[in-house]
C-alpha cells in the first residue's frame, strides 16, 4: 500500500508543499512550524529511503522537451546521505533556533534546499537538474542572508560564483543539447561521442567548473569560507556535509559518463583534477590553521576534504573512487559533526571566536565527545571512519602514478592535526574560566543527531561493508568495476596490503578498557580532581581573571616556520586569486538590480547570446 | 571488595616500594635562596647526584623531594607551600643551610621566616651556610635511610596537624588566597 | 587449540618483552649520557625503579576525564602498534596480528597515542602543556614529510605496502633496503631523529622552556602508565625502522643489537647537540632531508 | 686630572644657568651632584631630558633622614653622550609624604616608584599602580623608615629556634670569648649595642 504511494513526485510534492505549508503554519500557528517542518523532512527521508533503486522512473514532457526523474544506485547514495543529513538539520534546529526571527523563512528554505538537492540527485536529465541546481543555490542563498547584519555582500559574492558555475553550466547543457537534441541524461550520454573534440573538451570544463563552484574547488573556493560562516551553524552543517556533495556528485557523473568517453583527453582531466584537488586539499589546510573563528577553520577544513575527494574521484581507479565516495559519505557525517558541535557551543555561549572559547569539556560532555569523534575521524586515526576512507585514498595514489600528490596529501592529512587539535582544544580544552560556569549541555533534540552521526563513523569505522556495499553499486552504475571488499576487511590490489578493522577494533578496545580499567581502580580512593586552576605555575596563585589559556597565535612557531618557505606565496596565491576573483564580482554585482524584470531581460539576452554563439560556433540553426 | 595479601608479601611488597621510592628521589628544581646555586654542581659531572637516581624534575606534579635552599621570604614561603602542596604522596622536604634552620644571617630580617618547620614539615636539614655539594648529598643519603625505614613521613604529619600548620601559616601570610589543600 | 593459546601468550609476552627492552635501553641511554659528561650515572635498572617509585605513588590528581584517560590512550596505541609489527622474521610467534595492518596503518595508529596525550594535556590548563602539544605537533608536520617520502619510495620500489612485503625482499646481507635504496634510508633516518624527540629536536618537552609540555600536570600513576607506553612506544619505533630499512632480525639478540644500534643515533646526536628552536627543526627537515626522499623516489620512478 | 673635567664642568654650568638656586657640584669624573628644591625637581628632570639629553634614568633612591624630619630623593640620570651622571636630590617632608611621579618622563619609573613606595611609604602622586611589589600584604610601618624595628617585628612575627631567642650580635659573644676588643666601627653599627 505504502509502496505505491512512493515515487519521486511523491517526494518533490511533500518535500515543497510541505515547505510552503510550514511558511504558512508559521504565520498562523507559531512554534508548531518546526514540528511540521520535521515531520515533513521525516517523511521525505523515510520516502527517499524506501524509494526503489531501478523501477521508479518517472517520465513527462515540458513543452517540447522530454524530461525524466528516475532513482539509480547512484542518486541513492547521495539520496541517502542528503535524507539522513537533511533530517538531522532539521531535528537539530528546532532547538537551536528557537527563538529566533523569521523561522517560518528558515524552515521554507531549509526544506527546500533538501527538496532540491534530491531533485538534483533525481534528475534523469539535464534541464531539470539544472532548475533544481538553481533552486539549491537560491535556497542556500537565502540562509546564507538570513542572519541580515552585515552578511549581504558574503551572500552576494556566494551567489555571483553560483551564478557563474549555473551559466557555465547552462552553456554545457546547450552545447549538449545541440548535439543530441535532448535534455536526457541518457542521450547526452549516448551521444557525446558524436560531438567535436573541442566541443567535448569545452563541454567537460565547464560542466566540471560549474559543478566544482559548489564543491569550493580551487580557485572557486573564496566564497565559501564566508558562506559557511555567514549562514547558521545548522545550515552549515547541512551546506558543508550535503549541498557541496551535489558538486561531486556532477564532477562524478561527467568524469565517469562524459569524460571518460574521450579517450585522447581523459588523463589529462584527471592529472589536472587530481594535482587541482591536492593543491586545494594543501592549501586550504594550510590556511584553515590559521584561522581564528572555528567555523571559519571548519569551512577551509571542508575544502580541503573536498579536494580529497576530488583526487579520489580524479585518479580514477576503483580504489581511489571508492575512497572518494566513502569520504563522501563520511564528510558529509563528520563534518555536520564538527559544525554541530560549533554551533552547540555557539548555542551556549554566543562564541565561535577561539581565542576566547575554552574549558568547555565538563560542561557540554556530549557535544565534546562528538567534536572528538569527529576530530579523529577527520584525521583518519583508527578505529573511526576517517581511517577507512584515508587508507583506501593513500593504497590507490601509491598504486596508480601519482607518487608526489601522495606526499601532498599526506602532508596536508598532517598538517590537518594542527587545526584539529586547534578547534577542539580552544572550544572545549584548557582552563575552565567563570564566565562559562553557567553553560549547561546542549538540549537532548541537538544531542540526538551529533550522537548518532558519531555512531556512523564508529561503525564505519569497525564495518565499513554496509556503506561500501551501496558504494559498490554506485559505483557500478558508473560503470566501474568495483575493488575487493569484505564486511570489515580492507584490500588493495597489492599482495598482504589489507587492514583488518576488526581486528584492529578489537585491540584498541580491549586495551583501552584494560587501560581504563586498570587506571581507575588503582588507587582509586586517593585520586582526586582538581580545578584547572590548580595547575603548575611556579608557586604562583593564579587570579580568578588570569588568562592562563594558551590560545592566542597558537601555531607562531609553524607560522614561522613556514613565513620562510611557504607562506608569503601562499599569501601572494591567495591574494591574487581572492582579489581578482573578488573584484570581479563586485563588478558582476551590479548586474544584480533587484528589479524582477531586468532578471527577465538579462535571461532573454543570455539566451539571445547563447544563440548566437552556437550559431557561429558549432552551426547549430534554431 | 578489599584485598587481603598474605602478611609476607605485604612486607616484601613494601620493602619493594620503599626500594623504589629511595632510589629515585625527583628533586623540583625550586631555586628559593643563595644555596640554588649549589645545586648544579651537585647534579652535574663533579658530584653526581644522579648515580643516587636524583634527578630534577619539572614540575611539583612529578617530583618527590622539596629542595629549600636556603632563606625564605614571606613572599616566597607563600609559593613554597603552594608548592608543596602540589607535590603528590609520598613527598619529601629537605631543607638547605642555617636559614631554614635557625633564620641564619637573617636572624633579625623583618621579611624572612626562621623556623622552616613550622610552616612545612621538613624531612632532613643540612646544615652549613652554604652547605657543600657533598653535604647535600649527605643529606639526601641521609633521606634515603629514613625512607628505607618509614621514617620519612613528613606528608602523612602535614596532613594530620595541618589545622596547626595552617594556623602557622596564615599568621605571616594575612592574605590568604590560597586553594584549600583537601588531603 | 594449542595455537590460539601460543596467539594468546604472544599477546602477553611481546608487551612485557618490549616493556623490559624500553625501561632497559632508557637506562643504559642515561649510563651513557653520563659517562659521555664525565659522571658515574644512575644504574642501568633506573628506569624502571622510576616506573615502579611512580605506580607506588599515593596520590594522583587529574583535571577531569580526559586527562585520566590521556595516558590510556597512549598505552593502547603503543601496544596496539606493538601487536602489527612483525618483531621478528620468520617466527609466528612474535607476528601478533601484523598481518592484518600495513605500514600506513601504523603511521596512523602512532598518531593516536599522541592524539589522547595531547587532549589529556589540553585538559589540564596548564599553558606549558597547551605550548609543548603545539610544538610537538607542527614538529610531527616537519619529520612526517622526509618520512613519508622515504616509505613512498620503498612502496613503489617494492610493490607493496606491508611490512612483511619488505621484510621479504631483504633476504640476505646484501638485499637490506639500506643498501638497496640508500637515499630512502637517509631521509628515513634523519626523520627517525625527530620522531624520537631526542635533541636537538626535543622542544616539544623542553624542561627548562615549558616544564616538560604536555606531560607537565601529569604525575603519579598517570606519568607512569605515560612512561610505560612510552618505553613500548620506542621498541615499536626502534623494531619498526629495523624491519623497514635493515632487514628485520630472526632472533632476539640480532633484534637488540639492530635496535640498539639504530637507537644510538638519535641519542648519541642528542647529547652533543643543543635544542632547535621548532621552526629551526622544522626547516631542518625541509631541507636536507625531503631532498633525500625526492631522490629516493626520483630513483625509483625513473 | 683638574683639566679632564671639562665636560662635567660644562654642564655643571649648563645647569647653574638654567636652575639658580640649584646647589651643583662635579663631584668627580663622569659625576655631578646636584641639590634641588622639591617644587624644581619636575623641571630639572624635563631639562636634563629634553636639553641635556639624559635619556636614562638609572635609578630612584630614597633616604630617611629622621632627624630632619625630612626624606630625600635620589634621581640617578645619566647620558650616553657625554657618559656623565648626574645625582639630583630634594628633601621632602616625612610627615606629609608625597610627590608628583616621574613615570611620564620614563616608565620604568613606575617600578622603582613602587619600591620607594613599598619601603618608604613615600606616596607618588600620578602613579596609579603603587601596589605590592617585594612584601606581600605588608601591614607594618614601611620597613626601610628608620623608625621601624625590625629585630622587634621578626621577633614578634616569626619563631625563634631556641637558644636564639636573645638574637644578641653574634661579635659581641666572639669577643667576650676571645678576649679581643670590639673593633670601634662595629661598636657604632652594631645593632644593639
Amino acid at each position: 500500500m505504502v509502496e505505491i504511494m512512493i515515487s519521486i513526485p511523491v517526494i518533490f510534492v511533500t518535500i515543497f508543499v510541505g515547505a510552503i505549508l510550514t511558511y504558512l503554519i508559521k504565520l498562523i500557528m507559531p512554534k508548531v512550524e518546526a514540528y511540521f517542518a520535521l515531520l515533513v523532512s521525516a517523511a521525505t527521508s523515510y520516502m527517499a529511503f524506501a524509494l526503489p533503486k531501478t523501477e521508479s522512473i518517472y517520465k513527462f514532457n515540458l513543452g517540447s522537451f522530454n524530461l525524466m526523474w528516475g532513482n539509480n544506485e547512484y542518486s541513492h547514495l547521495f539520496a541517502m546521505l542528503v535524507a539522513v543529513l537533511g533530517f538531522f538539520v532539521v531535528l537539530y534546529s528546532m532547538d537551536f533556533m528557537a527563538g529566533k526571527v523569521n523561522l517560518g523563512f528558515y524552515y521554507f528554505n531549509l526544506l527546500v534546499s533538501i527538496g532540491s538537492m534530491l531533485g538534483i540527485v533525481y534528475s534523469q536529465d539535464f534541464l531539470s537538474l539544472f532548475i533544481f541546481w538553481e533552486i539549491m543555490t537560491w535556497s542556500s542563498f537565502m540562509l546564507v542572508i538570513y542572519a541580515q547584519d552585515e552578511k549581504f555582500s558574503v551572500g552576494i559574492k556566494y551567489f555571483v560564483f553560483s551564478a557563474i558555475g549555473a551559466y557555465l553550466l547552462l552553456t554545457a547543457l546547450v552545447i549538449l543539447y545541440t548535439n543530441s537534441g535532448s535534455f536526457l541524461l541518457e542521450d547526452n550520454i549516448n551521444n557525446f561521442i558524436y560531438l567535436s573534440s573541442q566541443n567535448q573538451i569545452l563541454v567537460i570544463i565547464f560542466l566540471i567548473i560549474g559543478f566544482g563552484v559548489k564543491a569550493a574547488m580551487m580557485p572557486f573556493h573564496v566564497w565559501a569560507p564566508d558562506a559557511y560562516k555567514a549562514a547558521p551553524s545548522s545550515f552549515t552543517a547541512l551546506f558543508s556535509g550535503a549541498l557541496s556533495k551535489m558538486g561531486i556528485f556532477g564532477i562524478g557523473l561527467v568524469l565517469f559518463k562524459f569524460a571518460i568517453q574521450n579517450t585522447d583527453y581523459f588523463t589529462y582531466f584527471q592529472f589536472a583534477l587530481a594535482w587541482l584537488g591536492g593543491i586545494t586539499a594543501l592549501l586550504s589546510t594550510f590556511y584553515a590553521v590559521f584561522q581564528t573563528d572555528a567555523k571559519k577553520l571548519l569551512a577551509y577544513s571542508s575544502i580541503g576534504q573536498l579536494g580529497y575527494i576530488i583526487v579520489g574521484l580524479a585518479v580514477g581507479t576503483p580504489l581511489s573512487i571508492m575512497s572518494a565516495l566513502l569520504l563522501t559519505i563520511l564528510h558529509g557525517a563528520f563534518k555536520a559533526m564538527l559544525f554541530m558541535s560549533a554551533g552547540a557551543v555557539y548555542y551556549r555561549t554566543g562564541l565561535l571566536d577561539m581565542n576566547e572559547t575554552r574549558g568547555l569539556i565538563r560542561k557540554m560532555p556530549l557535544t565534546f565527545l562528538t567534536a572528538l569523534m569527529g576530530i579523529i575521524t577527520v584525521a583518519g586515526v583508527p578505529p573511526l571512519g576517517g581511517f577507512v576512507s584515508k587508507w583506501m585514498l593513500y593504497e590507490a595514489l601509491i598504486q596508480s602514478n601519482y607518487y608526489f600528490l601522495v606526499i601532498i596529501i599526506f602532508v596536508a592529512s598532517t598538517a590537518a592535526f594542527l587545526y584539529l587539535y586547534r578547534f577542539i582544544f580552544s572550544l572545549f580544552l584548557g582552563q575552565e574560566e567563570k564566565e562559562f560556569e553557567n553553560v549547561k549541555e546542549v538540549p537532548i533534540k541537538m544531542i540526538i543527531p551529533m550522537l548518532l552521526l558519531a555512531g556512523f563513523t564508529l561503525a564505519v569505522g569497525v564495518v565499513p561493508g554496509f556503506v561500501l556495499e551501496q558504494i559498490s553499486k554506485a559505483m557500478g552504475y558508473l560503470g566501474i568495476q568495483t575493488p575487493n571488499w569484505e564486511n570489515s576487511v580492507l584490500f588493495s590490489n597489492w599482495e598482504n596490503s589489507s587492514v583488518n578493522l576488526m581486528s584492529v577494533a578489537t585491540s584498541i578496545g580491549i586495551l583501552f578498557v584494560l587501560g581504563a580499567i586498570f587506571l581507575t581502580i588503582k588507587n582509586y580512593r586517593s585520586t582526586r580532581y582538581v580545578t584547572t586552576k590548580d595547575i603548575h605555575t611556579s608557586g604562583e596563585v593564579p587570579t580568578e581573571n588570569e588568562n592562563l589559556t594558551f590560545a592566542v597565535n597558537f601555531y607562531q612557531p609553524f607560522e614561522r616556520s613556514l613565513g620562510s618557505v611557504i607562506k608569503p606565496s601562499i599569501d601572494r596565491i591567495f591574494n591574487l586569486i581572492g582579489k581578482n576573483i573578488e573584484s570581479a564580482a563586485d563588478y558582476l554585482r551590479y548586474i544584480y538590480t533587484g528589479n524582477g524584470q531586468t532578471y527577465a531581460m538579462y535571461v532573454i539576452l543570455f539566451f539571445v547570446v547563447l544563440i548566437l554563439f552556437a550559431d557561429l560556433m558549432f552551426g547549430f540553426k534554431f | 571488595m578489599e584485598i587481603t595479601y598474605d602478611k609476607n608479601a605485604q612486607e616484601i611488597l613494601s620493602t619493594i616500594k620503599s626500594f623504589a621510592r629511595k632510589s629515585s628521589l625527583w628533586v623540583i628544581a625550586y631555586g628559593t635562596g643563595c644555596g640554588a646555586i649549589e645545586i648544579p654542581p651537585t647534579m652535574t659531572s663533579r658530584y653526581d647526584a644522579e648515580r643516587f637516581g636524583i634527578r630534577g624534575s619539572a614540575t611539583p606534579r612529578q617530583a618527590d623531594v622539596l629542595l629549600i635552599t636556603g632563606y625564605l621570604a614571606v613572599k616566597t614561603l607563600k609559593r613554597v607551600i603552594r608548592t608543596y602542596e602540589q607535590m603528590q604522596d609520598p613527598k619529601y622536604v629537605i631543607a638547605f643551610g642555617s636559614c631554614t634552620i635557625n633564620g641564619g644571617m637573617y636572624w633579625d630580617s623583618y621579611n624572612t621566616i626562621k623556623l622552616l618547620d613550622k610552616y612545612i614539615p621538613v624531612d632532613v636539614y643540612i646544615n652549613g651556610c652554604m652547605p657543600r655539594p657533598e653535604a647535600v648529598i649527605q643529606g639526601f643519603i641521609k633521606l634515603q635511610e629514613l625512607i628505607m625505614n618509614k621514617k620519612a613521613e613528613g606528608a602523612a604529619k602535614y596532613k594530620e596537624n595541618l589545622e596547626w600548620y595552617r594556623e602557622n601559616q596564615r599568621k605571616i601570610i594575612h592574605n590568604w588566597r590560597m586553594p584549600e589543600y583537601n588531603w | 587449540m594449542d595455537s590460539f593459546w601460543m596467539k594468546i601468550l604472544g599477546f602477553v609476552i611481546t608487551p612485557l618483552v618490549a616493556f623490559a627492552v624500553g625501561v632497559t635501553y632508557g637506562g643504559i641511554v642515561r649510563k651513557i649520557t653520563a659517562r659521555i659528561q664525565n659522571r658515574v650515572g644512575p644504574p642501568i635498572y633506573q628506569n624502571l625503579l622510576d616506573i615502579t617509585k611512580l605506580y607506588s605513588k599515593k596520590t594522583a590528581v587529574n583535571h577531569g576525564v580526559m586527562q585520566h584517560l590521556g595516558p590510556v590512550f597512549a598505552i593502547t596505541a603503543s601496544v596496539t602498534s606493538l601487536f602489527f609489527v612483525p618483531v621478528l622474521r620468520d617466527s609466528s610467534f612474535w607476528f601478533n596480528l601484523s598481518f592484518d595492518g600495513d605500514l600506513i596503518f601504523l603511521l596512523y595508529m602512532m598518531v593516536f597515542g599522541s592524539l589522547g596525550m595531547a587532549l589529556g594535556a589540553g585538559q589540564t590548563g596548564n599553558p606549558n602543556s597547551a605550548i609543548g602539544v603545539s610544538r610537538g605537533l607542527a614538529l610531527m608536520v616537519g619529520y612526517e614529510i622526509p618520512f613519508v617520502l622515504s616509505l613512498v619510495a620503498l612502496m613503489i620500489q617494492f610493490q607493496t605496502t606491508s611490512i612483511h612485503g619488505l621484510l621479504a625482499v631483504q633476504d640476505t646481507f646484501s638485499s637490506w633496503i639500506i643498501f638497496q635504496s640508500p637515499f630512502a634510508t637517509i631521509a628515513g633516518i634523519l626523520a627517525f631523529l625527530g620522531m624520537m624527540h631526542y635533541a636537538p629536536f626535543d622542544v616539544p618537552f623542553a624542561p627548562a622552556e615549558v616544564a616538560s609540555g604536555p606531560a607537565s600536570e601529569f604525575g603519579g600513576k598517570y606519568l607512569a602508565l605515560m612512561m610505560t607506553s612510552g618505553s613500548i612506544f620506542t621498541f615499536v619505533k626502534l623494531v619498526l625502522f629495523v624491519n623497514i630499512y635493515f632487514g628485520g632480525a630472526e632472533d632476539l639478540l640480532t633484534l637488540i643489537l639492530k635496535t640498539f644500534i639504530l637507537y644510538m643515533i638519535p641519542v648519541l646526536t642528542g647529547i652533543v647537540n643543543p635544542r632547535y628552536r621548532t621552526e629551526q627543526a622544522i626547516q631542518f627537515f625541509w631541507k636536507w632531508p625531503t631532498v633525500f626522499g625526492i631522490i629516493a623516489i626520483l630513483i625509483v620512478v625513473l | 686630572m683638574q683639566n679632564n673635567l671639562e665636560l662635567e664642568n660644562k654642564i655643571a654650568e649648563k645647569i647653574k644657568i638654567a636652575f639658580q638656586t640649584a646647589e651643583v657640584q662635579v663631584q668627580r669624573k663622569q659625576r655631578i651632584k646636584v641639590n634641588l628644591n622639591e617644587d624644581l625637581v619636575h623641571p630639572f628632570l624635563t631639562f636634563a631630558k629634553n636639553t641635556l639629553s639624559y635619556k636614562h634614568l638609572s635609578h630612584i633612591s630614597c633616604v630617611d633622614w629622621i632627624e630632619d624630619n625630612q626624606f630625600e630623593l635620589v634621581y640617578i640620570l645619566l647620558s650616553y653622550d657625554s657618559l656623565v651622571q648626574i645625582i639630583a636630590k630634594t628633601r621632602i617632608n616625612r610627615e606629609k609624604a608625597e610627590f608628583p611621579t616621574a613615570r611620564n618622563y620614563w616608565p620604568q619609573v613606575e617600578t622603582y616608584e613602587r619600591e620607594i613606595h613599598e619601603l618608604y611609604g613615600i606616596n607618588f602622586v600620578g602613579n596609579d599602580h603603587l601596589v605590592d611589589f617585594v612584601l606581600e600584604d605588608w601591614e607594618d610601618l614601611p620597613p626601610m623608615r628608620r623608625d621601624f624595628d625590625t629585630v622587634k617585628y621578626s621577633q614578634e612575627h616569626f619563631f625563634n629556634r631556641p637558644g636564639r631567642e636573645d638574637a644578641q650580635d653574634v661579635r659581641k659573644t666572639v669577643t667576650k670569648h676571645s678576649g679581643e676588643e670590639l673593633p670601634d666601627l662595629a661598636k657604632i653599627y652594631s645593632v644593639r649595642n
